[in-house]
């Protein structure tokens, strides 16, 4: 990784090497989300048991935002609950929109790493993606 | 030519954004100085309801609106004013033969030929059209350079072909179709050719008589004009047995409550205040390409287009789509970077002041046959220059580095 | 109320034609200087294709677009900006509800009623809409102050009246109708109303939540805005059953060989690249309207316009059409001449330097129906000034003589 | 009739005391015209016996200009040749577009004073409907 990195490198990781990009067997639950203005598109899956996002991951194709945001929101929420998940995407869109407070931000871990967002307004539908995908299944779950 | 006309010192954006690297020339062009004043002057020294005045000032509103007409007919020349109607843009031109001559024409079971690299505008009104009427909508394929031959347009149509789509100019490919050939063909077998040339006419000089075209649709803010005007050009023939498309004033003749008679050529296909002051920027315009001279517009854009597309093929993991010949692509490249979605590239560029455009392009179909998800697109014009390649050059080396990849 | 906006110096055209007294202001407005300057703005500082691009001056031009939209939602007092769909004019909004609308909600037997003074603008569209699906077309009449009455509205409505359409103030009349009052009796019968507002938007407070109004046309042109912009305004709900009306960029979602999705609201109706200049230019016509602020505007105007009638009312052979108060007319005055023809009423006024119009005014079945071949008309806006009314009468007073006769 | 009559004293007159604007019982040939935009129409008529035409009248409405040119026109005309009709046509019209001759408008005698027409371009569809008219009668009649 170099110095230079675009979107800095937690966003280039995620992107380049994701964690949670693959399919999901015996996935409780199942989302797709897309953006029509770009075209990128995610399938997300969670596994909800007991409460709790056991596990998670998606698959899809979009830009290296849509990508890392999907991948780092992921780590994040495997092992939260849906109320938590919820939460951390209510903060994630405050920070998006430039209105989170540093502590927020600090809550959302990695995630953070995607504030620069907030100034590249063309991007914020592709950092929202994933968010808006899970919410669309949590809220279908529950 | 008129020298004092090329560079970017003519055009004001240029002057507030100096670092500006603009290559999207293909989704608007920039404006000149001398665009922005006509509009301007319109407003201060002209502005009336074009074609009622029955005073000074709509005299000369009215001159002004059917001067550019005069304009825009020499411009592509047209027979007659009467084949010249003004538009929003290249998007409403086609819409209109679709509702206008299509409705009129189209029956279930006919057939219109669409080339499969066209964008969604002279796509999707036939796409509607056809689904409407019954009739079914067949696609011409090109190859991997872009390239439509006779053979396969002679294969593809039949006796029931009524229309054939095509772009003048691919705005993926740049690649410049032979129309003159092409209408031939069609009008052999009976069949109409309709040519978008919102990608051409900026670029290459265009002659409707030489080819042969029965619609001819052009956007304004393509060629340096405002937004909101464009033009629809038809034969006489064709528009005088059409029936209106807009209705309500200035395209009349006569009104009752049960019933209407319609206005003379082009007024029957402009329905209320026309844009006069629209029409007024695409006539300097017209006017600011003609001081230059297709030519020289041409020797540079071509100069420019080869300078970027021979430097383009030595960096490592671009692709470019389309011919391999730069003398094919009249200012457009559209290319892919292997791993990094086109996104990705534009955000890079912007970042570096640089304006490519990445996506679909409008044209999905396309990016559908040709197995690629998107791509980024650089579009020149004239007052680009090599400075402005250099600066795309440099960047593009760099993109796959910052976005994480070792090379 | 911001004085400095008030009066000529703000408006190029009065600079550069010291003597012009511009009386035609229905036709269309002039335009102040913060207008021009804004159109001249977006071109120098914010021009790019809006919506797509994915850098910086993208971003700018989709925020001046968007920003316009805001705009106008706020100055229509609609509840979202999905409900503001940029269009040309006046002409092209109404021809949109028509043929999106109309095609999918119009059946054989339905009817529509149309006011009898409506401006062809909003009388064809219907006119050709009844004819092709075989529905029936008919006029709610007025008295001769241009009045329609509650009670013929509710005896004019019938089961099968799908559509209502009338102006909010008439081009000839000037007269305000009652367009909440008439919303609610249309909507009790289960009929949409579609309201024309290209001669109210300039002159009175909109306010399309209050009014209960389906759809409603204004044109920029006609409120200190560059032509080429209109708005039409729908209903969220009926917007999102309807399918679009022009195809091609800018309005899909997903696009394959056989099929199209299509973009959300307002984009499902803005085919092609908009008109972000125009739109610019029209929020910035809003703005000056509220730096003024509707109150103090519409007294202006109705000053002026009582003035004008008074002195009218008093020249002999003189014939004012419409209600007998000057509060009832908005600026607007149509008259005629005993033994005068209008075109050469306007002519003569043309001859002392004053704009008027004369003809039908694209009313013809209104001129019919009130037994008036013609008339001439003349129209004020808030920048008028008593000397301009003085020299209108005192021409007015000139014209019999004029043309020969000896009173 | 005052001085300052706008289009000049020869149009007013015309216009006021038309000589020529009545039905016209036995006319051979009949023709109308109309000019769409502004609403003006005329019903001309003719009686050509023996390769003259011997008399003529018009009806209609529309403004000064429309109706002293179609009055002064049948004054120019009755008693003449078809083909003289015509040639009075063609130099009206060079007239009105401004590139007659001195001698050419002197041929058109009073028709001469519809000159200033030239000069207002809004009209000159008005000064040319009986012209127009004319010229689809003399066509239809030969
Ligand atoms: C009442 C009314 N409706 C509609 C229109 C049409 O407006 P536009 O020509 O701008 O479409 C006009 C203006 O001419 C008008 O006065
Ligand atoms: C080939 C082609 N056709 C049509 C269009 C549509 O032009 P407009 O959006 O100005 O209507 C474009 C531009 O986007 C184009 O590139």
């Amino acid at each position: 990784m170099t110095a230079d990195s675009f979107y800095g490198e937690v966003l280039a990781d995620h992107n380049l090497h994701p964690i949670h990009k693959h399919e999901l067997e015996g996935a409780t639950h199942c989302c797709k989300g897309l953006n029509p203005t770009c075209g990128d598109n995610i399938e997300l899956n969670l596994d909800i048991r007991e409460g709790i996002i056991a596990n998670g991951s998606f698959t899809g194709i979009g830009c290296a935002v849509s990508q890392a945001s999907a991948d780092i929101m992921l780590e994040l929420i495997i092992g939260k609950t849906p109320d938590e998940a919820k939460h951390f995407a209510l903060i994630f869109r405050k920070m998006i929109a430039g209105e989170a407070s540093d502590d927020e931000i600090d809550e959302l871990e990695e995630a953070g790493a995607l504030q620069s967002i907030s100034k590249m307004p063309a991007r914020v539908k592709c950092a929202l993606l994933s968010w808006n995908t899970m919410d669309k299944l949590l809220e279908q779950a529950t | 030519m008129n020298d004092a006309l090329l560079g970017k010192h003519n055009f004001p954006v240029f002057e507030n954004y100096k670092q500006l690297v603009y290559l999207d020339n293909c989704a608007t062009q920039q404006k000149p100085q001398r665009v922005i004043e006509a509009v301007n002057r319109f407003y201060a020294e002209q502005n009336a309801n074009p074609l009622r005045g029955l005073y000074e000032l709509g005299v000369q509103a009215t001159q002004a609106y059917e001067g550019a007409r005069e304009s825009v007919r020499k411009f592509l020349n047209a027979a007659s004013t009467k084949e010249i109607i003004f538009t929003r843009n290249a998007t409403e031109s086609l819409n209109l033969v679709a509702y206008s001559w299509g409705q009129a024409n189209i029956t279930c079971g006919d057939e219109i030929l669409v080339c499969i690299s066209e964008h969604h505008s002279n796509l999707l009104p036939w796409q509607i059209l056809a689904k409407q009427k019954g009739a079914s909508l067949r696609f011409l394929e090109c190859d991997k350079s872009g390239k439509y031959t006779v053979q396969a347009l002679e294969n593809a149509l039949t006796p029931r072909t009524k229309l054939f789509a095509i772009a003048q100019i691919s705005n993926i490919f740049g690649r410049l179709n032979p129309i003159k050939e092409f209408a031939d063909i069609a009008h052999k077998n009976g069949t109409l050719i309709v040519c978008d040339a919102a990608q051409s006419a900026a670029h290459i000089p265009i002659d409707v008589q030489a080819l042969g075209v029965d619609f001819l649709a052009l956007s304004g803010h393509k060629m340096l004009a405002p937004m909101g005007i464009g033009v629809l050009y038809a034969r006489q023939e064709l528009l005088e047995k059409m029936p209106p498309f807009l209705t309500g004033g200035e395209m009349i003749e006569y009104v009752t409550c049960e019933d209407a008679t319609f206005a003379e050529l082009p007024h029957k296909f402009e329905a209320g205040t026309v844009n006069a002051g629209g029409a007024a920027g695409l006539g300097a315009a017209i006017n600011y390409i003609d001081g230059l001279g297709f030519e020289n517009i041409q020797k540079r854009e071509d100069e420019l287009t080869a300078l970027a597309f021979d430097e383009m093929k030595k960096v490592p993991h671009v692709d470019i789509i389309g011919a391999d010949d730069a003398a094919d692509h009249h200012g457009i490249i559209t290319f892919t970077i292997e791993g990094v979605h086109p996104h990705d590239i534009a955000a890079v560029f912007d970042a570096d002041g640089i304006a490519i455009r990445a996506g679909h392009h409008c044209a999905q179909p396309l990016h559908e046959f040709l197995g690629v998800p998107a791509s980024a697109r650089m579009s020149l014009a004239f007052y680009n220059d090599e400075q402005d390649i250099q600066r795309f050059i440099a960047t593009l080396k760099t993109i796959r580095r910052r976005m994480g990849y070792d090379s």
